[in-house]
């Protein structure tokens, strides 16, 4: 590791000693990896999951497609049947096909999620790095209108807005970016306040640095990975909370299917036994649960400092 | 049938038990819903009525909006309790006939102008004062008062005065003929309560007293024991509450929390009878169904309207998402339910995907933007298989899904596409004039036709019934091809309860028997 | 010192209070349609709109009615519900909290009582064994249930329990006159999801800052004091981790409070959380703010107990120099 | 005398993520008989304080002994089972480790903590406990003894936490104590009363210890054996003695070599006045500064106070003070960091704004800031090249080839390959990582540096090498310098001026030689005296020479009228000390000294 030829020194045979072993690089462990295999399946299938859909998500499947050969029923019942070879992960209430429905659905939950939580993140970083580097008072302004905004339940505060401005795609991803902003902003502050009194920053300052280069090229480098592996536990809560939403009611225009209003249109079909309610949940847990997998990998790694700031 | 009867027979008297009578008629043919509904009328022949016990009523909607005010009621579970604690000057029978509950009697000069009331005497209210005539004065003088904020002020807009003529004489005049001013006495929201009447609690007359009141939360009630009449009283107690969510309310008739729960969904009634519990599916004229102004485009355009009457698959919805508890919809509101006003030689408007292409193809639209609510049972998923269908012949509907609360201000009536749903009126002249007369309130389609003017006010006067008859066909053809509503069927009002409770009335006019209940049902075991 | 601090977080709590009360009161003004008119319904007349108006407050500018509210939500007065407002009789918004916020701290309180000592049990299981088997079923199990829906909890519940086996009611309905044993297992449902959904919380927040703790010199110290492990978890490492844990347990808390939305809506529980939906429903704006101020409220006050017993708990500011 | 401990062989290794071994302890033996002092001596890496705590069967996570035997009394505890080490930790064996405040719980009594192990282990009852705690915190001079357990870690200072840290390991009679640079973190005078505590106590108790250090100074004065050690393996062991005396291994002979010699006037880098101007390079008068919020030009805890100094042009002046004197807060103020509150920074005689903010460009570029840790100065995210070139093109505008060709020149300037310039600073040592540090600083081609400690967090041989470089930039460059230390050898070694600093105020300055030799200030000439020399009994002359009273740690605070250092002064007038500010008496040449006695009182 030292390679530090010391002319002067009386005998180049006792190095310096390096001070501490090299770092580590990040191996995931076993349950890492299945996340990791799980959250690109479900990237595939947002790329292309609606072309491999075998039914359209709005189709309401006929009933000629359900009648069983020799059987005299003409009519037979095509909501919540369950999986065959017909409907692969059975009916939905309508008679709608659950696979294509989650095929067509990983597209707009996932997509929905992903937007906001990018949302939050320029939200929340940018606030978040301005507080802490900002004068006294922007801080302490910026930081009691996050706490308050924090102080509301984030589901009270989307359901009062979605009433106040309607149900649109838009306005969900700008309100849930809003409501995460506010714990990313804590995240970026505390980071950022972090790197902002280290000696290095202090050095680019008697430099005479600009402000916007210490952020930049100072600050912005130093909290990236932190931040990142926040990101996935954000997205993680932010899918949990565009699938509340949809669930109350407030989501996207039908026939277009999310996973959340999936698992509450389908919910009657749970006294029957039907699987319509549990696979649509089922894909959002697979989802979530990789994603934590990872991270909970990753933050094993990092000493549990994130786990730490898991509270804001 | 002769073994129908038989069977009832047998199960009255034990020699069957509720499967095996249930396997027996479908033997016979019969259908599960039938039969059980004839296991039902068997054990009403089965049990006289009892005294005692409570039972828990659980309605669809409540809120802290609940009220016990009668004039301001909204809901099925202000109705209800308005049945609960208050009479009316005049009520409805099952048939649709009126009679008079606190007015003894009643009078009509020729033109319909004035009403005259004779108020029962002997009737006294839960705090012990006696019904009198400026009682019922002061109840009607609410609903005209400035700023009232009365739900069904508009019904006594045409009133001029209420005036005591003696004790128990009260006479109503109006400024224009209003022959179905008897009708609009029955409504829920025009209860008489005691002159300046502060707390709601003891300022009524009917057949229980409330105990408890947490708007939101529930209601208590106990037998009035200086009831007015005799018509059972049979329960002790009753309690009335509300579970908004569908599937909570279901599980809550099951888990044995609750009595009786309205507003079933057809969907819910294999596992409602699967797990021993009744439903009451009462055949009605109420109806879901989609607007279309005609004042305005799309709607305007004949061959869009046409083309999406002829894409409903009527037959479909009753068998899938009505479960069969319906009828298919002609597209006007008159079915079967209204008996002889109803006109069975219209012929049913078909699922034709071909015509309904050509018509859309030459309306020239081929996309088209529909608001939903959740306002009747199964018109989402109606409007989800027609969009379905749509989609099948090239045509893009796009659906608007707001929420029900706000729609009937902010959405019906206002956005060009957008569905409804419309109660059963006493009598197809009401319905047809509320919904489509020239002065009607809730010309909900604004269409405008004289001939239908003409029509409602003949009608209302003919006395022969073939021609009545006549008049009534030609309005249902009128509305049915010329106006924007499009009504892909009715539906049968559908409430669940414990099989243990008895006695409900079949009236279409609301959730279990017209909202009504509390004094004729009882509770056996 | 110690008083500095405290007042210092005081002063700050009640600084975004006030915030909150502004953020609100513009947050319901934003909601569509004239108040009076929603009252008034389709027996709207100009002229009936204008008089309620007036009697409502509503043609004052915003900034009058603004400090007119305020003034009331101090003093206690939450303002009067729409409910029955027509007929002059308007319900006092504090009449009709009153039995919700009784359900809604009943059930906080039953599933805190539960929740927090269990879960502190877990999480000091987990963190005193790490790598174990039992750490590691623990961590797997916690990992699971923070990342799937809550309304996925709460329907696998009701399967298990109230439809497949039929033990607990899959709804709440309070008659009023519970007690015991009966109120228990009529509250089971929720009571249970909540624990789950909460506990889960509350454990891994547990292990990780009592591992983090355990990473410190002074902990190291211990060992080679030659300290037992289970002394060196409950009196070296858990004494230091107070602050983060009752925080998280404080954001819980205040969570079952107002965010617990779709368990009342699951189990019909007549909480706050489901009161607020309504109120938002129906355009009830003084209900809606009254709501909202309650949580926002609870959740400062649970956070501000939570630094104080992060700084009370802090040596350095309890025994100055 | 019959082995205590005996170390046989021993292997430790660490084991990364891939499960490989790397071996760190590489057969190490050595014993300890009872009542010895055996020191470990090596640089960071050496594995030292891995074999010593492998006397209480520990390894620190990631670590695992791979071979060879500890034995404790013919006992092996490397084998032993959870329990038995528990019986044998803080019983028999007990660990003092470096940083007391941070070994320390926070949220529990001092005295709870001194106790608990033979409370624990069940040789003593609680009271006992506390008798015996009283009884040590007597025998280790700490303050209020009979209270002192009922206190938190934080109320007391840094050298009493170290002597506590002592009382504990100690509370429980072990056989062998196990000291890791138990004095490295403190202040010169507060590292020889706890020497001295340590040493009496060890006698006292009769115990065997293994001290661990890095300087051979300290060593000296403790030691019965020496062992030193490089890369995990013994290079030579002998008594204190025979190794300090004869050192007969090339790497025990470099570790001598880069123990400074104690101060004494002789020793400055005297400077030609080839660069001298008239005015100095830099100045600073009548300072005034501090934290917290200013009212009326007076901040609310003030660390500096009347403070001049002046910088001569290709001089280098040395600022020396305890910990918490404030020379840092000078530095931060002739940098701009920190704004003063009072008072004027003068660049070549031209007055410059407080606040760097304001300060122009070419100000900032002739006033390079050296930071202490090179570990936090260097931003982990940027490479070599980039820290470097960033000044250049700020400055200089160097763009491309150019810059390149400089960066190049820098880094051969500070003795680093070129190849540096492509690497990361983690992935450098922590004395290359000063150099790329240094290099920045002069990457701007300033006029002055500011030195903050920059070798104080370095081994002594690195730190040896980094203070040979900087006196040859100074040569080759004619930069002047400011440099801070809390190391008076090591400040004596390299200036030609000196500033003493004491809680915020200058006490005595003067040109190296005229600080150095008498007339001392009575604080300064504690300093010197308080530098450990490289020989065997030097601690004990000391002790006996020392005003014991002025070596006692205290909380040093700038106080608002008197002497500040009036309740340490062995030469302290009651009644004007205390009351009255000193007046500053100046003596031949630059020399000033400031106190109330009179240049023949001192002199002594």
């Amino acid at each position: 590791m030292s390679e530090s030829q010391q002319e002067t020194s009386p005998s180049t045979q006792f190095e310096e000693l390096p001070d501490a072993p090299p770092k580590r690089k990040v191996k995931l462990s076993w349950p890492g990896k299945i996340g990791i295999a799980v959250v690109i399946f479900w990237a595939i299938i947002v790329a292309i999951g609606p072309t491999i859909a075998p039914y359209h998500e709005a189709d309401i499947l006929d009933e000629e497609l359900f009648i069983v050969p020799g059987s005299d029923e003409m009519y037979p019942d095509t909501d919540f049947q369950p999986p065959s070879k017909i409907v692969y992960l059975g009916s939905d209430y309508l008679g709608r096909d659950t696979l294509s429905r989650i095929l067509f659905g990983a597209r707009t939950t996932i997509g929905i999620s992903f937007i906001a939580t990018l949302l939050a993140y320029l939200l929340g970083v940018t606030l978040g790095i301005a507080s802490a580097v900002g004068s006294r008072f922007l801080d302490m302004s910026l930081s009691r209108v996050n706490d308050a905004l924090l102080s509301i339940p984030s589901i009270m505060f989307a359901l009062v807005m979605i009433a106040a401005l309607g149900s649109t795609i838009p306005l969900l991803i700008l309100l849930t970016g809003i409501i995460y902003a506010t714990s990313v902003f804590r995240i970026a502050r505390s980071l950022g306040q972090e790197v902002m009194v280290s000696d290095f920053v202090e050095a680019a300052k008697v430099r005479g640095e600009g402000l916007w280069w210490v952020i930049t090229r100072e600050i912005l480098p130093n909290i990236a990975m932190p931040l990142a592996t926040d990101f996935g536990l954000r997205f993680v809560w932010v899918i949990l909370f565009v699938s509340s939403l949809s669930f109350l009611g407030l989501g996207v225009q039908p026939p277009m299917s999310d996973w959340g209003s999936m698992v509450k249109e389908n919910l009657p079909g749970l006294v029957y036994g039907s699987v319509a309610p549990l696979m649509p949940a089922l894909a959002i847990a697979t989802l979530t649960i990789s994603v934590n997998m990872i991270v909970d990998d990753i933050s094993a790694h990092s000493g549990g400092k994130l786990a730490k700031r898991m509270i804001s | 049938m002769k073994e129908v009867k038989t069977f009832q027979q047998m199960y009255r008297d034990g020699h069957v038990n509720r499967r095996e009578f249930l396997a027996a008629m479908g033997a016979l043919g019969i259908t599960a819903t039938t039969a059980g509904s004839l296991l039902g009328s068997a054990s009403a022949l089965a049990a006289s009525p009892t005294r005692g016990g409570s039972v828990i009523f659980a309605s669809n909607l409540h809120g802290p909006d609940d009220t016990l005010d009668p004039i301001l009621g909204t809901s099925t579970i202000d109705y209800t309790r308005a049945n609960t604690m208050y009479n009316g000057l005049i009520q409805v029978w099952n048939d649709m006939s009126l009679h008079g509950e606190l007015a003894e009697e009643w009078s009509v000069n020729d033109d319909a102008t004035e009403y005259t009331f004779k108020i029962r005497k002997g009737v006294s209210f839960h705090d012990g004062h006696p019904l009198e005539a400026h009682d019922v004065i002061w109840s009607m003088n609410r609903h005209i008062a400035d700023g009232s904020p009365s739900s069904i002020k508009s019904f006594f807009a045409n009133v001029i005065e209420w005036k005591e003529v003696d004790k128990y004489t009260v006479k109503l005049t109006l400024s224009s003929p209003d022959a179905d001013m008897p009708v609009k006495l029955t409504q829920p929201q025009a209860k008489i309560v005691r002159k300046n009447a502060m707390d709601w609690w003891k300022a009524g007359t009917g057949p229980y007293v409330t105990e408890e009141f947490q708007a939101g939360v529930k209601s208590t009630h106990s037998r009035n024991n200086n009831y007015w009449r005799d018509t059972g009283q049979w329960l002790d107690g009753i309690e009335i509450t509300a579970i908004t969510d569908p599937n909570a309310r279901l599980n809550a008739l099951l888990a044995g929390s609750v009595d009786m729960i309205t507003s079933i969904s057809a969907k819910q009634i294999k596992k409602i009878e699967s797990s021993g519990q009744s439903v009451l599916s009462v055949p009605s004229g109420l109806y879901g169904g989609i607007c279309c102004l005609k004042n305005t485009a799309p709607g305007d355009n004949d061959d869009l309207v046409q083309g999406l009457r002829l894409i409903q698959d009527r037959e479909r919805v009753v068998r899938k998402f009505l479960k069969g508890h319906g009828t298919v919809g002609n597209d006007h509101p008159i079915n079967v339910a209204y008996g002889a006003d109803h006109c069975h030689e219209l012929p049913q408007i078909p699922y034709d995907p071909d015509k309904a292409k050509y018509h859309l193809n030459k309306s020239g639209y081929s996309e088209v933007e529909l608001y939903v609510a959740p306002v009747s049972g199964a018109i989402e998923d109606t409007c989800l298989l027609m969009q379905a269908n749509l989609k099948k012949i090239g045509f893009n509907l796009k659906l608007k899904k707001v929420p029900t609360d706000g729609y009937w201000g902010a959405v019906w009536m206002k956005e060009p596409l957008n569905v409804v749903t419309w109660n059963m009126r006493p009598t197809a002249n009401a319905m047809m004039s509320i919904q489509f007369g020239p002065n009607g309130n809730w010309n909900d389609t604004f269409w405008n036709s004289d001939r239908m003017g003409v029509l409602l006010k003949d009608s209302l006067a003919e006395t022969d019934p073939a021609k009545r008859h006549e008049m009534h066909c030609e309005m249902q053809k009128l509305v049915s091809t010329e106006s924007g509503i499009i009504i892909p069927y009715h539906t049968n009002i559908l409430d669940a309860h414990n099989p243990q409770i008895q006695g409900f009335s079949n009236c279409p006019l609301g959730q279990f028997g017209g909202n009504g209940w509390a004094e004729h049902i009882w509770k056996t075991g | 010192m110690l008083w500095r601090a405290l007042l210092g977080r005081l002063g700050i709590s009640l600084v975004t209070l006030w915030i909150v009360s502004v953020l609100i009161f513009i947050g319901t003004n934003l909601l569509p349609g004239d108040v009076a008119q929603i009252i008034l319904g389709q027996m709207a007349t100009p002229e009936s709109t204008a008089a309620l108006r007036a009697k409502l407050g509503l043609d004052k500018p915003p900034i009058q009615q603004y400090l007119v509210w305020l003034q009331n939500v101090a003093m206690g007065d939450l303002g009067i519900s729409k409910a029955g407002l027509g007929a002059g009789l308007g319900t006092p918004i504090v009449e009709m909290l009153g039995p919700r916020v009784f359900n809604t701290a009943r059930l906080t309180l039953l599933v805190a009582v539960v929740a927090v000592p269990v879960s502190l049990f877990l999480g000091l299981i987990a963190a005193m064994h790490p790598g174990t088997r039992l750490d590691r079923s623990i961590t797997f199990a916690t990992l699971n249930l923070i990342s799937v829906p809550d309304f996925l909890v709460a329907t696998a519940l009701v399967l298990v329990f109230a439809v497949g086996l039929g033990w607990l009611p899959s709804i709440v309905y309070l008659r009023g006159d519970e007690t015991g044993w009966v109120l228990i297992k009529t509250l089971a449902m929720p009571m249970l999801t909540l624990v789950i959904l909460v506990s889960s919380q509350i454990i891994r927040m547990t292990r990780a800052t009592v591992l983090n703790v355990m990473s410190s010199p002074y902990i190291e110290m211990a060992i080679l004091k030659g300290v037992p492990r289970k002394r060196i978890i409950l009196r070296h490492a858990l004494f230091n981790a107070v602050g983060p844990i009752v925080n998280v347990i404080a954001l819980n808390l205040a969570w079952l409070v107002g965010g617990v939305v779709v368990v009342e809506q699951i189990f019909s529980y007549p909480g706050l959380a489901k009161l607020m939906i309504e109120a938002v429903l129906m355009r009830d704006m003084p209900l809606v703010q009254a709501c909202a101020m309650i949580f926002c409220t609870t959740y400062i006050v649970l956070i501000f107990i939570a630094d104080m017993a992060t700084i009370l708990s802090n040596p350095r500011l309890r025994h100055p120099k | 005398m019959s082995a205590l401990l005996e170390v046989d062989d021993l292997r430790i290794s660490a084991r990364n993520d891939d499960d490989e071994l790397t071996p760190i302890v590489k057969g190490v033996s050595f014993t300890v008989a009872r009542g010895e002092v055996v020191a470990l001596i090596g640089e960071s890496g050496s594995g030292k304080t891995t074999i010593a705590l492998s006397s209480l069967g520990y390894t620190k996570p990631g670590l695992e002994f791979t071979g060879g035997e500890v034995r404790l009394e013919g006992e092996d505890v490397i084998t032993m089972e959870s329990d038995q080490l528990r019986g044998l930790r803080g019983q028999r064996v007990a660990y003092l480790a470096q940083s007391a405040a941070a070994t320390f719980n926070p949220a529990l009594t001092i005295g709870e903590q001194v106790t608990e192990t033979c409370v624990l282990h069940g040789i003593l009852t609680q009271e006992q406990a506390d008798q015996r705690a009283e009884t040590l915190y007597r025998a280790l001079e700490l303050p209020d003894p009979d209270r002192l357990g009922k206190r938190y870690p934080h109320q007391v200072s840094g050298g009493q936490l170290q002597r506590l840290m002592a009382a504990t390991a100690l509370c429980g009679k072990p056989d062998l104590l196990v000291l890791d640079e138990p004095t490295t973190a403190l202040d010169v005078t507060t590292q020889i009363e706890v020497l001295k505590a340590f040493k009496s106590v060890i006698k006292q108790e009769g115990a065997a210890a293994i001290y661990v250090t890095h300087d051979l100074s300290v060593v000296a004065q403790i030691a019965d054996h020496i062992v030193v050690l490089y890369a995990g393996e013994i290079q030579e062991h002998g008594t204190a003695e025979q190794v300090v005396s004869k050192p007969s291994h090339d790497y025990t002979r470099r570790l001598m070599h880069a123990v400074r010699p104690p101060p004494a006037a002789g020793q400055g880098d005297e400077t030609s006045g080839e660069h001298r101007r008239e005015a100095p390079a830099l100045e600073v008068k009548d300072i005034l500064a501090g934290y917290g919020r200013t009212q009326g030009g007076v901040p609310s805890i003030t660390v500096l106070r009347d403070v001049n100094v002046a910088i001569e042009r290709g001089h280098s002046v040395g600022i020396i003070g305890e910990s918490g004197c404030g020379k840092s807060t000078l530095a931060r103020v002739m940098a701009g960091l920190l704004p003063a509150a009072q008072g004027q920074v003068l660049l070549d005689g031209e007055e410059l704004k407080p606040a760097l903010q304001q300060r122009k460009r070419d100000e900032l570029q002739k006033i390079q800031f050296v930071f202490q840790m090179a570990d936090t100065a260097l931003n982990p995210r940027q490479r070599i090249d980039h820290i470097l070139g960033r000044p250049l093109e700020f400055y200089l505008g160097l763009k491309g080839e150019e810059k390149r060709r400089r960066i190049g020149e820098l880094l051969q300037m500070v003795e680093l390959p070129q190849e540096f310039a492509g690497r990361y600073p983690e992935e450098l040592s922590g004395g290359q990582k000063q150099r790329i540090n240094l290099a920045r600083a002069l990457a701007a081609s300033p006029e002055v540096l500011l030195c903050d400690e920059v070798i104080s967090a370095l081994d002594s041989i690195v730190g040896a090498n980094v203070i040979e470089l900087l006196k040859r930039l100074r040569k080759q460059t004619g930069v002047s310098f400011v440099f801070i230390s809390h190391d008076l050898s090591t400040v004596a070694s390299f200036a030609d001026e000196i500033v003493v600093l004491y809680a915020g105020r200058v006490v005595e300055r003067g040109t190296t030689d005229a600080v150095l030799s008498p007339p001392y200030h009575p604080y300064t000439r504690l300093l010197i005296s308080s530098v450990p020399e490289l020989r065997v009994g030097w601690l004990e002359e000391t002790m006996e020479t020392q005003e014991a009273q002025a070596g006692i740690d205290r909380v040093v605070t700038l106080t608002d009228k008197g002497c500040p250092f009036f309740d340490r002064c062995p030469l302290a007038i009651e009644g004007t000390c205390d009351e009255e500010t000193p007046p500053v008496r100046a003596l031949t040449g630059s020399h000033a000294i400031e106190c109330h006695r009179s240049e023949a009182e001192f002199a002594h």
